[in-house]
């Protein structure tokens, strides 16, 4: 069997359907920037910028940019009716104390208890850098990743336990990736969805992690 | 579609259960959710837990929740007024619990339930008898109380404006708790003057992010309506 | 040698012109209430009231009151050009993060070393209440107590150690009385001002702390 | 009379000494105080220990506080930008300092020094390496990592409007970590657009309170400034 994986594109609308109607949603820089672009317009979902806002709008036209107001990853943003400005300590109230039904983040490793791995590859000599990542990662009441499933060597990015240094334990709820999308529930990893043509015994021999389907 | 807005103040509170922690808002009676408290005394949970700055007045809103018998506990600082009398026979009865803290501790705890803390350090009662049996330490050469979140099922709230969203402003003194009970409980219920249309409020001023608001019910206002005063 | 106590307005004129340019303060309930109705005009004194406004203004015409603008008594009251309402976790920030210059509480007694009881006579069957009194107290900047300086049964209530249970420890800085005025410096109670007529050492005869002048 | 308005920036922070904690709000350029940087630089103040969200970008502002050599140390979330080239080769030099502190738990230290506290029990970095060496509890079956407050001599901050009384309101997403550093530092400069009369602001729109703020000085404004946009 051959299999063509989902494009970039393919999973950020397939995360995108998956938002609730009403869904307070943190969408972090990177990757999961894509998925602004395919939220549905029959839904409200309220986006929250951690810099203060909360009702983030789209990137305003070129002649409209205020540079005041930006949104988490510093570029030019709007506000749209419901919105509202507020401080640092106000913001991250917000997640800390579990408001923010999804925080959606890229990833370098997620392990099969939903511990994450994406702010430091541990490298000597990199200067460390983590923002607000362990924040959403301890507070969102669901964390979805966004990643590919295997790094550019092939190995999964889908582990046992991470070996990188952790952002946060047990947070990641769904893994949404090039080749399928998990679930990380107490009983273990379920495979919520694969690309055409990938077979459960496939998936699993690129995966050192066990799986099974609908748990 | 995003609403929180409620209809009526018993629909806001259907499923208050047996035994909930309520915060209340208000200090005085400004801020004092008065049709809401009316609404849980209807709706007829008991075993409650009460968070609020007093513990009632004379015989009407908190007073009439603890004579009818249905609170447990109350969480408050300042439980002794002139017509605190409904309290104080329970209390001398040993018909209701006590835990006196400290005003601004006491605000402290809901505010760190509303920011996700565990616990924090307050220098407030340090060497009192309100500290006694807490954890203490000196930090720097000063001493500290070790004071815990105080988490809630509900928070009823009164505000003067709020938006499908549930974003909020308030009303001058009327403020006091409201933004941090919001934020502190599970299910913040939030009753106002007036329900605006999304937009209405700017938002550089909304106070209460609708982020922190479960409900909300316009029962009118209880002040003076002119437009200056609006 | 004979004396006359001052009066309550007396004190609250001696405290009210104590009080410096641009200070400011949180008056407390009960007997600093009259403090409020001495300060002087020609100083802009601001007033805190913990329950969310800073700026306080005079008590209002009867027909001008407004039930949700009231001061920590639960009295109505006005607002000044300047003023600004906040929340409780605000206020009570600006206590313990130390910006009140002055806070002036009754007293059941302080001690030589500036421990404060006002809260609790400790009386078995009364209902405790407290209120903000013990974050004022760890908070301002300066504690000043108004008090009498005898019970009606002619103890001191400035003493060596506070019977009643504490309000807060070391935070008593000035005692003004009927009979004198104190400071409460780490060297020991210095005697700032006493009525015409008590001398130092009748003073001393009605106190049990050593009191000493100009420390 | 209380005035906090001062004329110029360099006044505003003339009495900055060697060795002084200065918050430094902003989040990118949003807020950033860039005059009252530029003026620290100027002053000449040394030995210096920053924190703010970021470790400056390009060769202005905070990174040219940091090219000058004038920074010990700075407590930041996130130091590494494309434009973070000075504090990269500081850093890879070991000529600078750097303690890295997660976003909100950097906004929590602050606000919590503002708030008086003597620590906090935080669950945001538990179980990871940012947590190593602290004391960590497990409270109510969720693990918690303790975290002291960052107080400062000093705050730099950009709002919008201010009086003489210090009240502040910020615009947009420039009020990021102003309203909590405001609390945080013995003394706080602000910069702003304007100064307006005492009375101009509205008590129910101020963000901070002029309690917190110690010097004000108008600096003209960095965004549009239509009336639409003030």
């Amino acid at each position: 069997m051959t299999y063509v994986p989902w494009t970039r594109e393919e999973i950020a609308k397939t995360i995108a359907d998956d938002i609730w109607d009403g869904a307070i949603v943190n969408i972090g820089i990177g990757m999961p920037e894509m998925v602004a672009g395919f939220l549905p317009a029959d839904k409200e979902i309220i986006l929250h910028s951690e810099n203060g806002l909360l009702g983030m709008g789209p990137a305003p036209a070129a002649d409209a940019v205020d540079p005041e107001l930006i949104n988490a990853g510093k570029q030019p943003t709007t506000v749209l009716p419901g919105a509202c400005f507020f401080d640092h300590a106000t913001s991250f109230a917000m997640m800390r104390s579990g408001r923010l039904d999804i925080a959606i983040m890229g990833a370098f490793q997620v392990s099969e208890h939903g511990d994450l791995a994406n702010w430091s590859t541990g490298k000597p000599g990199a200067i460390p850098a983590v923002g607000g990542a362990m924040d959403l990662a301890a507070g969102a009441r669901q964390v979805f990743v966004m990643m590919d499933l295997l790094t550019k060597k092939g190995e999964s990015k889908l582990v046992p336990e991470c070996t990188y240094p952790l952002t946060g334990l047990a947070c990641v709820t769904r893994i949404y990736t090039d080749l399928a999308v998990f679930d990380v529930t107490p009983k273990g990893v379920s495979v919520r969805a694969r690309v055409e043509g990938l077979s459960l015994d496939a998936l699993q021999g690129l995966v050192p992690v066990r799986l099974a389907e609908g748990i | 579609m995003l609403s929180k807005v409620r209809s009526t103040a018993q629909e806001c509170l259907a499923d208050v259960p047996d035994g909930a922690t309520v915060l209340v808002g208000g200090f005085g009676m400004a801020g004092m959710p008065s049709e809401l408290i009316d609404a849980l005394i209807a709706q007829g949970a008991k075993d409650l837990t009460i968070v609020s700055n007093n513990a009632g007045n004379g015989t009407v809103g908190l007073a009439a929740l603890l004579k009818a018998g249905r609170v447990r506990k109350v969480i408050c600082s300042f439980p002794r007024q002139t017509d605190s009398f409904v309290f104080d026979e329970l209390f001398r009865a040993g018909r209701i619990e006590l835990e006196l803290v400290p005003q601004g501790n006491l605000a402290e705890r809901i505010r760190a339930a509303g920011a996700g803390l565990g616990g924090f350090f307050t220098p407030t009662s340090y060497g009192t008898p309100l500290a006694d049996g807490k954890e203490t330490r000196v930090i720097d050469g000063r001493g500290y109380v070790l004071d815990y979140p105080i988490k809630a099922d509900y928070a009823l709230i009164k505000a003067h404006l709020a938006d499908r969203w549930g974003n909020l402003v308030y009303r001058k003194t009327a403020r006091n708790f409201g933004p941090i009970m919001a934020m502190a409980a599970k299910t913040s219920v939030v009753q106002v003057d007036r329900i605006v249309e999304l937009g209405e409020l700017d938002p550089e001023v909304v106070v209460t992010p609708g982020i922190f608001v479960s409900r909300v019910v316009a029962l009118g206002a209880a002040h003076p309506t002119t437009e200056a005063a609006a």
